[in-house]
Parts: C-alpha cells; structure tokens; sequence
C-alpha cells in the first residue's frame, strides 16, 4: 500500500508545481515537507487533500485513485479520509471549542464522541476554555484547537501545514509528541509541512525538500541536512558554509582542493569536472588555539575571528583563514578560549565532515 | 380597525416569507456555489420581478390564470376555483412578487462565508449539503433575517397586485393596505387616521422589541471584541 | 406641446371611453391639450381635497360634486349634469346564463361563483349595483360572491377577462368596442336604483378656467353631447 | 408602450435609490458602529416602513402635506405648490417607502466586514471615516449592490403610494406601474400585453448582461479559488 | 523619553493581564516578549495599540499620556503612531501587494510613496508579486506584505506579534536582518513577540518573560537564558536540567548540593533556607571519555547513556548519573566517543555553569 503522487499543479502566473514521489502507507510514518516560502508546499497539501485540481497527473492512495487527469477522475474532499490542518488554522466562528474538535465526529456515538473530545482538549492543555468562542482564543490555542480537530476524526492520511507556527517551546514540543504518538497509534501516514529544524529532525523519518515547486531531494531527514545534493538544498536546510572550491589533487580516496586563498582535504571521491562546493556545517568546525600540525584527517586552518555572534545558547564565530569559515561553539567555549575579534584561532574540521556538492 | 384585514396582511406576508425562505435558501445556495455556464439566465428570471413593475405581474396573473385560458381551465379543473380573488392567488402572486427580496441577501451571505470554512468542513467529511447546513447556514444568519424581514415587509406593502388578482374581498383578499386606501378613497379621514396611527404604533412596538433582542443576543454569542 | 394650454381632467371610469373621443375632439378643434385621468368618482375627490392638481371633474354622480362646492374647493357656478348613467347585467359570450330572460335572477344562477361590481365605497356604480341588489332582496345571498373593482372599470375588465361571472356594469362600458361583441346585457330598470346623474365641476385650483368652460360647452351643445349618447348616455338637459 | 411612463418611473426609481445609498450609508455606517443605549429606537424608526403599508405612509404624507396642514401651506408657501402629486412628492414619499430596503442590506453588509482589517487601518493612521471610505465601502461591495438593487426595485414596483399621493397624471405622477393597470382597466389588453412583454425582455436582457458581468468581474479579481 | 507601562487587563474568565514595564525611546531598541502560549502577549500589544481598553493603570510614550484609567483618557489608535502587525497577519483582501504596503502612506508624496513600496518589496523578496491580491499569496508571502505594511509608515513605536511565524530559515533570517537595521536606521522602539529562541536572542538586547498574565523577569536575553530567576523561567526559555537540590555544604564561594544521588558543585553563594534548584543548560554540559579526579572548578560525574536523541545538527544526550542528565554534543563527538545507549561516560560540568535558583 502506497501514497503515488505525480502531479503537475499550473500556478497562475507562470511556473508551477511539479511533486512525484510515493509514501509507504504500511507502517506509521510522518514525511516532512521542508522548503522556502512560496515554494508549493500549501499548493501540494492541498492538491491531495482535493482542494485544487491538478492539471496534469494522478495521486494514487492504496488501491483508489483520488486523481486522474487522464481519466477526468478527482475525488471529492469527503471522501479522501484525509485530516487537514490549514496553515492559518481556520475555526469555525460559531462553534464553541468542544463543538469545533467534535465537527468530524458527528457519525461517532455520543459516549465516544465526547471521551474523544476530552482527550484532546487534555492533551492539548485546553482545558477550561472548552466552551469559549474562537475569538476568545490567543493564536496558539487556536492552532491547537484546529489540529485537534483534524486528528480527532483518525484520518488515513494527515497533512499538516505548519502545525506548530503559533505554539512556543515547550508547548511545541508537548504538542508534537503528541502527533508523533498519535501517528504510531493509529499507524497513520502524516505530511507534515514545517520550517522548523529541530520538528523537520525530530518528527519524521522521512525529508522532502522543495524549491519553487520542485522536489529537490528526498531521504532520511540526517542524511539530507549533511549530505545535501545541491547547493540550492544546502542553502535551504541551512548549511552555514558553502564555498565554491576547484580540485587540485584527487587520490583514491582523499581530495585536496583549493577555497579561497585557503586548502581543506575531503574524504571520497572527486567531483567530475574540477569545480565543485564545499558543504560544512557550522557545527562540526571545532576551534582550538595553537597553530598544530597538519594531518590527513583533519584539517587544520589557522585564521582570525572576524565576528562573535550569539545564537541562543551558542555562538556563531566567524573566521577569516583564506576564506569566510562559519563555526558554532558553545558560550563555554568562548570563554575559554576567549575567542573575540581579532584573535587568532585555529579551525578543526575532521576530513569526514566536509561534503562535496558538484557543480550543476 | 379592521381586525380582519391586519390579521389577512400579517398571515399573506407570513406565509409568504416562510414559504420564500424554503425556497429562497436552495436556490441562492445553487446560485452561489454552480458553476453552470448559463447561470445567469437563471439569476436574471429569478431577478425579473425586480424590475417589473407588479402590475405587469398582476396583468399575467389576470390573463394567464382566468376562465378563458388554457391554465385557468386547468386549474380551476383540479381546484374548483380560479386562481385570482382567493388567498391562494395571492400567495402565489407574492412569492413570484418577493422572490428576488429573498434570494439576493442570502445569496449575498452565502458567497460571504470563508471559503476555508467551507473546504475545512468537506475535509472533515462534511458533504457539499451537510456543510451547509452546518456552517454556511449558520454564518449567514444575519443575511437569513434580512431576507425574511424585507420579503415580509415587501409583501406586507404589496398592493398593485393585491388590487388588480385580489378582488377586494373581505376576509379574503382584502389587505390591510387595500382597506386603508379604500377608508381614505372614501374620505374616511377619521377611521383611517386611527388604523394608520394603531398600525404605527404597533410596528415600532414590536420593531424596538426586535431590534433591542437582537442586540442582547449578538452581545451574549460574540463575546467581547478582540 | 408645453406651449399650448393643457386641461387636466379627472373623470369618473364609466366614461373610459367616450371621455376620450371627446378629449381628441376638443384637442382638434381647439389646439389645447386635454390630460384625462380616469378612476373612482370618490377617489378623485379624496384626491382634490388632498390638492390634486386638476381643472374640470367629471363625476359619476352628483353629490361628490356638490361636496366639493361645499367645502369650497369648485366654482359653484360651473355644476352641470352632463349626462345619466344606466347600470347592466352583462356575462360573456361563453356563458350559459342567458340575462334578458332570467334579469335580476341570473345572478344566482348556478355558474355565477364570482360577481363583479365596483366598490360601493367610492364608486357611484357599486352603490348603484349595491342598492338594485338590495331591491331586488339579492344582496344578502350574492354578498359572499362579490368581487369588488377599484372603480366600475376595474369590476368590467374582471368579467370580460373571464376572472368573474357576471358583473353589474355601466350601459357605457357594455357599448363600448372591446366589451360589444364580447358579451350580452339586460338593462336594469331605473327604479330598482337611485338614478345616476353624473355632475361636472370646475375647480377652484384651476388655472385654466375659461378653457374648462369651453370643455363643458363642447359637450353641452356641441360635438361631445352625440359621442356620450353614442355610449349609451342618456342627457339631462337642465343645469343645476 | 407609454414612454412616458416608463421614463418616469426609471427616473422616480433611480433618483430614489441614489440618494438612497448617500442617505442610507451614513446611517447604516452609525447603526453599525454607535454603541448608544437607545440606538435601538432609532433602528426601530429606520425600519418602520418594513411594516407599514405604504397606504399608511401615503395616507400620512397626505395629511401631512395636504394643503390644510401647516406644514403643507409652508411647503406650498415656498415651493408655490403642495407636495402631493409632484414628482417631489411622489420621491418623498419613495424614500421613506425604500429606506429599510437600502438600509438593511448595508448594515448587514458593513456588520460583516473583519474587524482586524479595521484596527489594521486605524493603527495605520487612518480616522474612522476614512478606513470607512477606504477598507469597509469597498468590501461592502456586494451589499451596496444589494442595496441599490432592492431600493430601485422596490420603487420600480411602488403602487400604493403612486396611486395615493400620485393622483396618476400623466408625465407628472403616472408611472409605468400605474399606466398599466390603467391600460388592462380600458381593457386595452394588446397595448397592455405588449408593454409588459416589452419589459419582461428589456428587464431579461438587462439583468442577464448584469449578472454576467458581474460574474465576470468577480472573476477577475478573486484569482483562483484556494 | 520612555515608554512607560503600568497596566491591568481583565480577561473575561479570570485572571488578567497585569504588566509593569518602561522601555527608553533615545536608543533604537527592540524588547522581546517571550512567554507560553496564552500568557498575554498578543493582549498586550494590542493594549498598546489602543486597541483594547486597559481596567486600571496608565500607559505613557514620552510626555504623551496614551491611556490613563483614573483621568479617562485614553488616545485612538489612531493618534499613537504605532505600526502593528497583528499575529494572523490579515492583509486588505481587495488592495494589491502594493497597494496594501503604501496603505499608511496617504499623506506622503507619491514618488516618495512609490519609492519606499518597490524597496519593502526588493527588501522582502516579494519582486513580481507586487499586483497580486493576498489571496493569490502563500502564507510566508502574506506575513512579510503584513510587515512590510506596517513597518512603511515609519512609526515610532513598532509592535510585532510573530513577525517570523510563517517563514523559513533563511527567509527569517533575512527579514529578521531587516527589521533589526529598520530599528536603527529609524531610531525606532519595537516589541517583538516571538517563540524562537534564535529570534529572541539575536533581535534585541531586552527581553521580557510573561506567563499567565504577569511579567517574570526582565533583562538581557543571554542573562535571562543563563541566569533564568525562577523554575518556570528556566522551563519557559528551555533550561533542559532542572533539577531539585539540597544545600550540603557552603564555604566562602563554593557550594555543594545533592541532586538526586549524586553531588554537584556550584560557585558562588548558597541560597537561604538550604533548598534550591540547580539549572544547567544541556550545551554547557561536555562529555568525556575516562573516570578523571574530581576538581573543584569542574563537576566530573559519571553515568550511563539512556537516550540519544538527535535534535537538528546536535544530538541530544541523557544521561544517569544519580540523577537525569541531558547534555547537547555534536554528532562529531557523538561518532568520536562512540557515544550510545548503555554506554559509560564522564559528563563534565564547569562549576560557574551551575546556576542556583531558589525554591520560593
Ligand atoms: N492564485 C494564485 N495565483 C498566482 N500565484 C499563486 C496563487 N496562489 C499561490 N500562488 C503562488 O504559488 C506559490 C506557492 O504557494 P504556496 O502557498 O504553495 O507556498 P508555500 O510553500 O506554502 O509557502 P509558505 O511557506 O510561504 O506558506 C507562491 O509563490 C504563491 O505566490
Ligand atoms: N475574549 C476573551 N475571553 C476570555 N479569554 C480570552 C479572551 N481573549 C483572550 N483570552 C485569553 O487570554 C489569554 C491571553 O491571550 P493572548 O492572545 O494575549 O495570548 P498570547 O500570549 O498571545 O498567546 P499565543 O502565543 O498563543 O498567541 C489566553 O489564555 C486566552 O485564552
Ligand atoms: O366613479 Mo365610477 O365611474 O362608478 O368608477
Ligand atoms: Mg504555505
Ligand atoms: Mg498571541
């Protein structure tokens, strides 16, 4: 049993969205749709949900076909089984909170209907607002009574549009757990679109990424944000360096190749052609004083900090060593070493760590 | 005071009203939501007595439903009666009259709704209907007292047509509207200051009530304004 | 058009059709023009005492007249009975009722469901229709049936049009051209009502006074008198 | 077909719902927005024609504009005639008929507009009058089209007053409502048959292109459906 | 010049809004209001805004009285000079892209309107799209028009609820740039509202904690994050240990405590009555492999691994070491210490890194 989607959706103005991908629908599972705004991610949700029509192409859910341009076949919303959770999380302005969370459960008895209810409105912490209006809602308690109300029903198939934008850390995290429980419960698919790093890492086992309508790459979500295959992903699951470099010697299994005014060893093979960027994540560039010695499996550049930047409980050292090196250290760190601008330093970056993109 | 024809007017417009509604609601949801490609035809027949004036519709009514044509044959085959000078007649005769004061605020509210709303309810399961009577419905409730209260007040002023198919008959036809012209056209100053001025003070009466309910209402629901 | 002097006339409706043959007549022969409303004799006085703008009132009786004079709004001197009104019992051709025999009766014959007469409340005929019916002892059990026309036009177009039965008429409507061949009539004996006579005023309002005058000449001695008759008027020759 | 009649009564008819919409937005605006405690009183007096018959209302402005009223001979003593059987009186009278029929369909309207949008606008700088002009009219589109339609209907099929405080003189007060029903009363069935066969198409035709339009400028501005 | 706020709101069903706070207009400067779900953030904006009515107190923008309950007054929105960005960002549905961003500029010339409209929509990459109606816009799309909108006037106080809500990493990180040079070019005030750690740490240099409708604490982001004045700060800006503790011995600037069944040693001084609870952020925690001696600058404590998790580019690590202990490496140490559950290791905490909040 499979979710095949291959679509063509037109935009109005120009471009379009173009998916073609398939979801195993056997075991619980939660795909993650990541990409800049404006890149389709809505238009897609809404083209399975059967909202828009697809110019051209088919979906495919199990055995039934929801859509078939070619056969003039597109199955009306009702009858997908799908849960949908808009991005600007919609309620219904005349019901009351418990009423908006019931709305899908009218063919429910009323015994369950109601446990149903209750369960949501505790897991949700919504308690004690059970009877208000949407407009006596704060921004996250609208999200959450939204997404209640498209879990409640057990649909087969979930798509989230951002289910988490309005909700702070610690409700996020409350909130996603239960999503993530919920899906293995009920051994339900989920398309979950997000901007989140940390939902894109911890949600799903499974990573697409899109780009003005394009799925660029597809995989396990720690695959993606280390080996990205292209500069355009890299960029987008935010690879803090990418720099272009030129191969000057490649042996069986070692690359040296020239950044900047500067040289950085790679493991694997080289990319065809000569050119190609370097994908480093800020992360695994260590920083240390000393100028040591250089070794094949590691590199080891000496340079000077342009910039301290602090990013929540971390640090985002910038550093001049024949070109820009982005490294994220924690405060301790700093201290330290008293990394400030000016200082000099030294980068660690383990050959392992450096990832090479060819050039399109 | 003529009892008889204050209680003819408010059963005519009541009827009237409840039975637009009824049909009103069906066919401003077909007209807001179908996509056929000559439905303009059909909004332009049901906004025609929009513009016609009623004794036109009168004129037809007269013509297509005495003794002497086809339909008024038929009909007074099967109900024994002719259409014009009964209730009957002018119900039918107000509905064609107040159609359009029904169907356009409610088609106007119903193209209101979010259409999110909408799509929200069809995801849950809801069919094209049910989500109406669910959400559409209920969201147009103030385009839904329009309608009714300017079909009710319509057909509560109708009086060309009343006059030309009604026959003046008391009891029958004989309208509240009819039987004041005709106190005034008989010079009957007096009686007809007096049911004016009853009327006058009626209506505010039961408007203020109205009014000042519907405020209480829409304060209790909206909560406060955020 | 503006420039020529213009008559407004409000007449009675049983002279629907003869008012306008004499209208272009007068129009012809002396370059002014007429503007004739017609309705309910009753009406028209409710009107003129609300301010209606007309110069010459045509009634189908004469004590609405005379109560103009009373509270002052015509001119005393202009009142002219200009002609006496006959009421009939007229039913379409289709019908199997046939009046000449049957008179007063016909009107309980059994097709008869509906029964036209104008309103008795402003119309100088529905009195008239009203009070032959009493005469005759009918009233009672034909009331049910009555249908009432706004004016005596109104109650003739609702028999013509088959929507009544029978209809108590004016002799002027039946000897009209759309109502001649479309039906028979009896014509109900002058005692069995009080007679009709029809009484024009000039108002006081109007500004055209002379040419008002002119109007009632015209139909005192001149052509109007024989298109009246041709409708089945009968003429009173005294004034006042 | 009387021409006259029925310039007439399009003129009566849109002269009536124009200054309908300058009268009856301002209003509906302040019903919308006041918050005063007796707000509701004067909802209740905007209403009032919604159910008086206009026989009523014709019967007031006959007494009140009859030439023995002192405020008919102030009238006449400035405008050298009475009221009653003018165009201005029959427009007079009009206004007042229709005031619910443009009023209620606006308020509606107005009520519906998302309050965010509005403090969007205020925080933006914008006065309350001007986020009126500038947000609320234009999405209130539809409603003031509804207004406007339902006022200019409402006067077209106007009958009871005309007759009343009309006095159906020709090119003065004879609307085409009226002539009409002179024409059946003559029994001019032909001529009457051909002018309402005449508006029957004219009516067709004309709301057929409106609603098309209409349909084509939504169309054009609300993008694709999502 | 300050902005000075003392105000009471009360909400329908209990509780209220009850914030006390000034902020100096003679720096540009942005505050962050940072706090969970329903804790009033979005109230308070809209308080400022004018709004909503206040039940008691005054609100002061310089000399200019905005609100004062107990002299009636309280100034439109109107009047206030304010740019709002409401949380679910609604845009004018029948204005354009444009037309929506020059919404505020009525009274400016057109060529200066004109030029400031093409560079909000340069600067927020919304080039093509500037006759689109909202309702042809994805959602990241319609919140950067919203900001833009309400930014274009220049006004002098700038209040945004979620500015960044909707869009992506790199999107956010640019119109986070963005607003940040607005801020200063235009010596502006703003009120940021968000629940992004990054955002709070890296927009302003004030940040505000508020739960369930009163004010935590008030300070510099990296103060607060490290030094958080009570539990349920620590919970609210993500503190992931924290833990009950008992004083056990306090010397001149050195603290012992127990935690759980093991010890752990603070600097600095004890807190009164002997319970407290001791807060340590899980980057500040560093693994090591070996059973080094203990030292009184260092904690050295050694556990097993239960879980590792991994969290973005990190990994997620917990610990038993007498008590739960979550600790954030890199994947790199992860792979080079081969960490994994069951596993031995040395968690090393430095002893200026334990941070002592007392038990109220
Ligand atoms: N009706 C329309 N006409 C033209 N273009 C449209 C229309 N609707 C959407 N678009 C464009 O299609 C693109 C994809 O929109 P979509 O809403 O799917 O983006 P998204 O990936 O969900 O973005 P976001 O993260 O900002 O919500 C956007 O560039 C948007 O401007
Ligand atoms: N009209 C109302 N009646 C009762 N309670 C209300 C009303 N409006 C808001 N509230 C409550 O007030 C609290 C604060 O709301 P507010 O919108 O300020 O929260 P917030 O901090 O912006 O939350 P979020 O981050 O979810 O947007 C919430 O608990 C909400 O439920
Ligand atoms: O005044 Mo009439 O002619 O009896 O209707
Ligand atoms: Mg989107
Ligand atoms: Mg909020």
């Amino acid at each position: 049993m499979e979710l095949n989607v291959d679509l063509h959706y037109p935009l109005p103005k120009g471009g379009g969205l173009q998916a073609q991908f398939s979801v195993s629908l056997d075991s619980p599972r939660i795909v993650v749709l990541f990409g800049p705004s404006g890149s389709g991610k809505s238009t897609l949700l809404h083209c399975l949900a059967g909202l828009l029509q697809p110019g051209r192409g088919e979906i495919r859910h199990g055995d039934t076909i929801w859509f078939d341009a070619s056969q003039g076949i597109s199955l009306p919303p009702q009858r997908r089984s799908v849960g949908l959770l808009f991005q600007d999380y919609p309620l219904f302005p005349h019901l009351t909170v418990q009423e908006n969370i019931a709305y899908g459960l009218r063919r429910w008895n009323r015994a369950e209907s109601e446990r149903s209810v209750r369960g949501w409105i505790d897991r949700f912490q919504l308690g004690g607002k059970e009877n208000r209006f949407p407009a006596a809602l704060s921004g996250g308690e609208q999200q959450r009574v939204a997404l209640a109300r498209a879990l409640a029903p057990k649909p087969r198939l979930l798509l989230l549009d951002e289910p988490f934008s309005a909700l702070d850390l610690r409700t996020r995290a409350l909130v996603r757990a239960e999503v993530r429980r919920w899906v293995e419960e009920e051994r339900a698919t989920a398309l979950v679109v997000t901007h989140d790093i940390v939902d894109a890492m911890t949600l799903g086992e499974d990573l697409i990424i899109l780009s003005e309508g394009v799925i660029l790459q597809r995989g396990r979500p720690l695959d993606i944000f280390s080996r990205p295959a292209s500069p355009e992903v890299a960029k987008i699951v935010g690879v803090e360096n990418l720099l272009p470099a030129q191969v000057i010697l490649a042996s069986e299994e070692r690359v040296v190749l020239e950044v900047g005014k500067g040289r950085i060893i790679a493991v694997g093979e080289a990319p065809p052609g000569g050119r190609c960027f370097v994908s480093i994540r800020a992360e695994e560039v260590i920083l240390e004083r000393g100028r040591p010695a250089q070794s094949s499996a590691r590199n080891r550049l000496v340079g000077f900090i342009q910039e301290c930047i602090p990013v929540g409980a971390q640090v985002r050292v910038v550093i001049d060593c024949g070109f820009s090196l982005t490294a994220l250290v924690t405060r301790q760190a700093v201290e330290e070493l008293s990394l400030r601008p000016g200082a000099e330093i030294t980068a660690v970056i383990k050959a392992s760590s450096v990832h090479l993109i060819p050039t399109e | 005071m003529n009892w008889e024809a204050l209680w003819l007017s408010i059963e005519l417009a009541s009827f009237t009203s409840v039975l637009l509604l009824f049909l009103g609601i069906p066919l401003a949801h077909w007209i807001v939501i179908s996509r056929w490609r000559w439905k303009f035809l059909v909004e332009a027949v049901v906004a025609l007595p929009i513009v016609l004036p009623p004794t036109v519709l009168g004129f037809y009514l007269l013509m297509a439903f005495g003794q002497n044509s086809p339909l008024g044959a038929f009909y007074e085959s099967i109900a024994g009666t002719t259409l014009p000078f009964t209730f009957g007649g002018l119900l039918v005769a107000s509905i064609l009259y107040s159609l359009p004061f029904a169907v356009q605020p409610l088609a106007t509210a119903f193209a209101g709704v979010n259409p999110r709303l909408v799509q929200s309810s069809w995801v849950l399961g809801e069919s094209r209907w049910r989500t109406f009577l669910r959400i559409v419905l209920p969201l147009s409730k103030s385009g839904i007292i329009t309608a009714f209260v300017l079909s009710f007040a319509h057909t509560l002023g109708e009086f060309g047509v009343v006059l030309m198919v009604g026959g003046n008959i008391p009891g029958v036809t004989r309208t509240l509207s009819i039987d004041l012209y005709d106190q005034v056209q008989a010079l009957n100053y007096r009686s007809a200051g007096k049911t004016a001025l009853f009327l006058l003070i009626l209506s505010f009466f039961f408007l203020s009530i109205v009014t000042y309910m519907n405020r209480k209402r829409q304060g209790a629901e909206g909560g406060t304004e955020r | 058009a503006s420039s020529s002097p213009t008559l407004a006339v409000a007449a009675a409706s049983d002279l629907q059709f003869a008012m306008g043959e004499i209208a272009s007549a007068f129009e012809k022969s002396t370059g002014s023009r007429v503007k004739v409303s017609f309705g309910a004799s009753g009406s028209f006085v409710a009107q003129i005492t609300a301010g209606a703008p007309f110069d010459l009132f045509f009634s189908a009786d004469e004590s609405y007249p005379k109560r103009l004079i009373e509270t002052g709004l015509a001119i005393p001197e202009s009142f002219f009975r200009y002609a006496t009104g006959r009421l009939v019992l007229w039913v379409p051709n289709g019908s199997p009722i046939d009046v000449a025999k049957e008179e007063m009766q016909a009107l309980l014959h059994p097709s008869v469901r509906k029964v036209a007469i104008a309103n008795p409340a402003h119309a100088p005929y529905g009195k008239a229709a009203v009070s032959a019916l009493q005469s005759s002892g009918l009233y009672e059990r034909v009331q049910s049936r009555l249908v009432l026309g706004e004016n005596i036009s109104q109650a003739a177009q609702f028999v013509q049009s088959g929507n009544a039965d029978i209809g108590l008429l004016s002799l002027s409507h039946a000897s009209a051209a759309p109502m001649k061949e479309k039906g028979r009539f009896w014509l109900v004996p002058v005692d069995a009502y009080p007679p009709l006579h029809q009484a024009a005023v000039i108002l006081r309002r109007s500004r055209e006074a002379a040419l008002a005058q002119s109007l009632i000449d015209f139909i005192k001695e001149g052509e109007g008198k024989a298109i009246l008759e041709r409708y089945g008027f009968t003429l009173s020759s005294e004034a006042k």
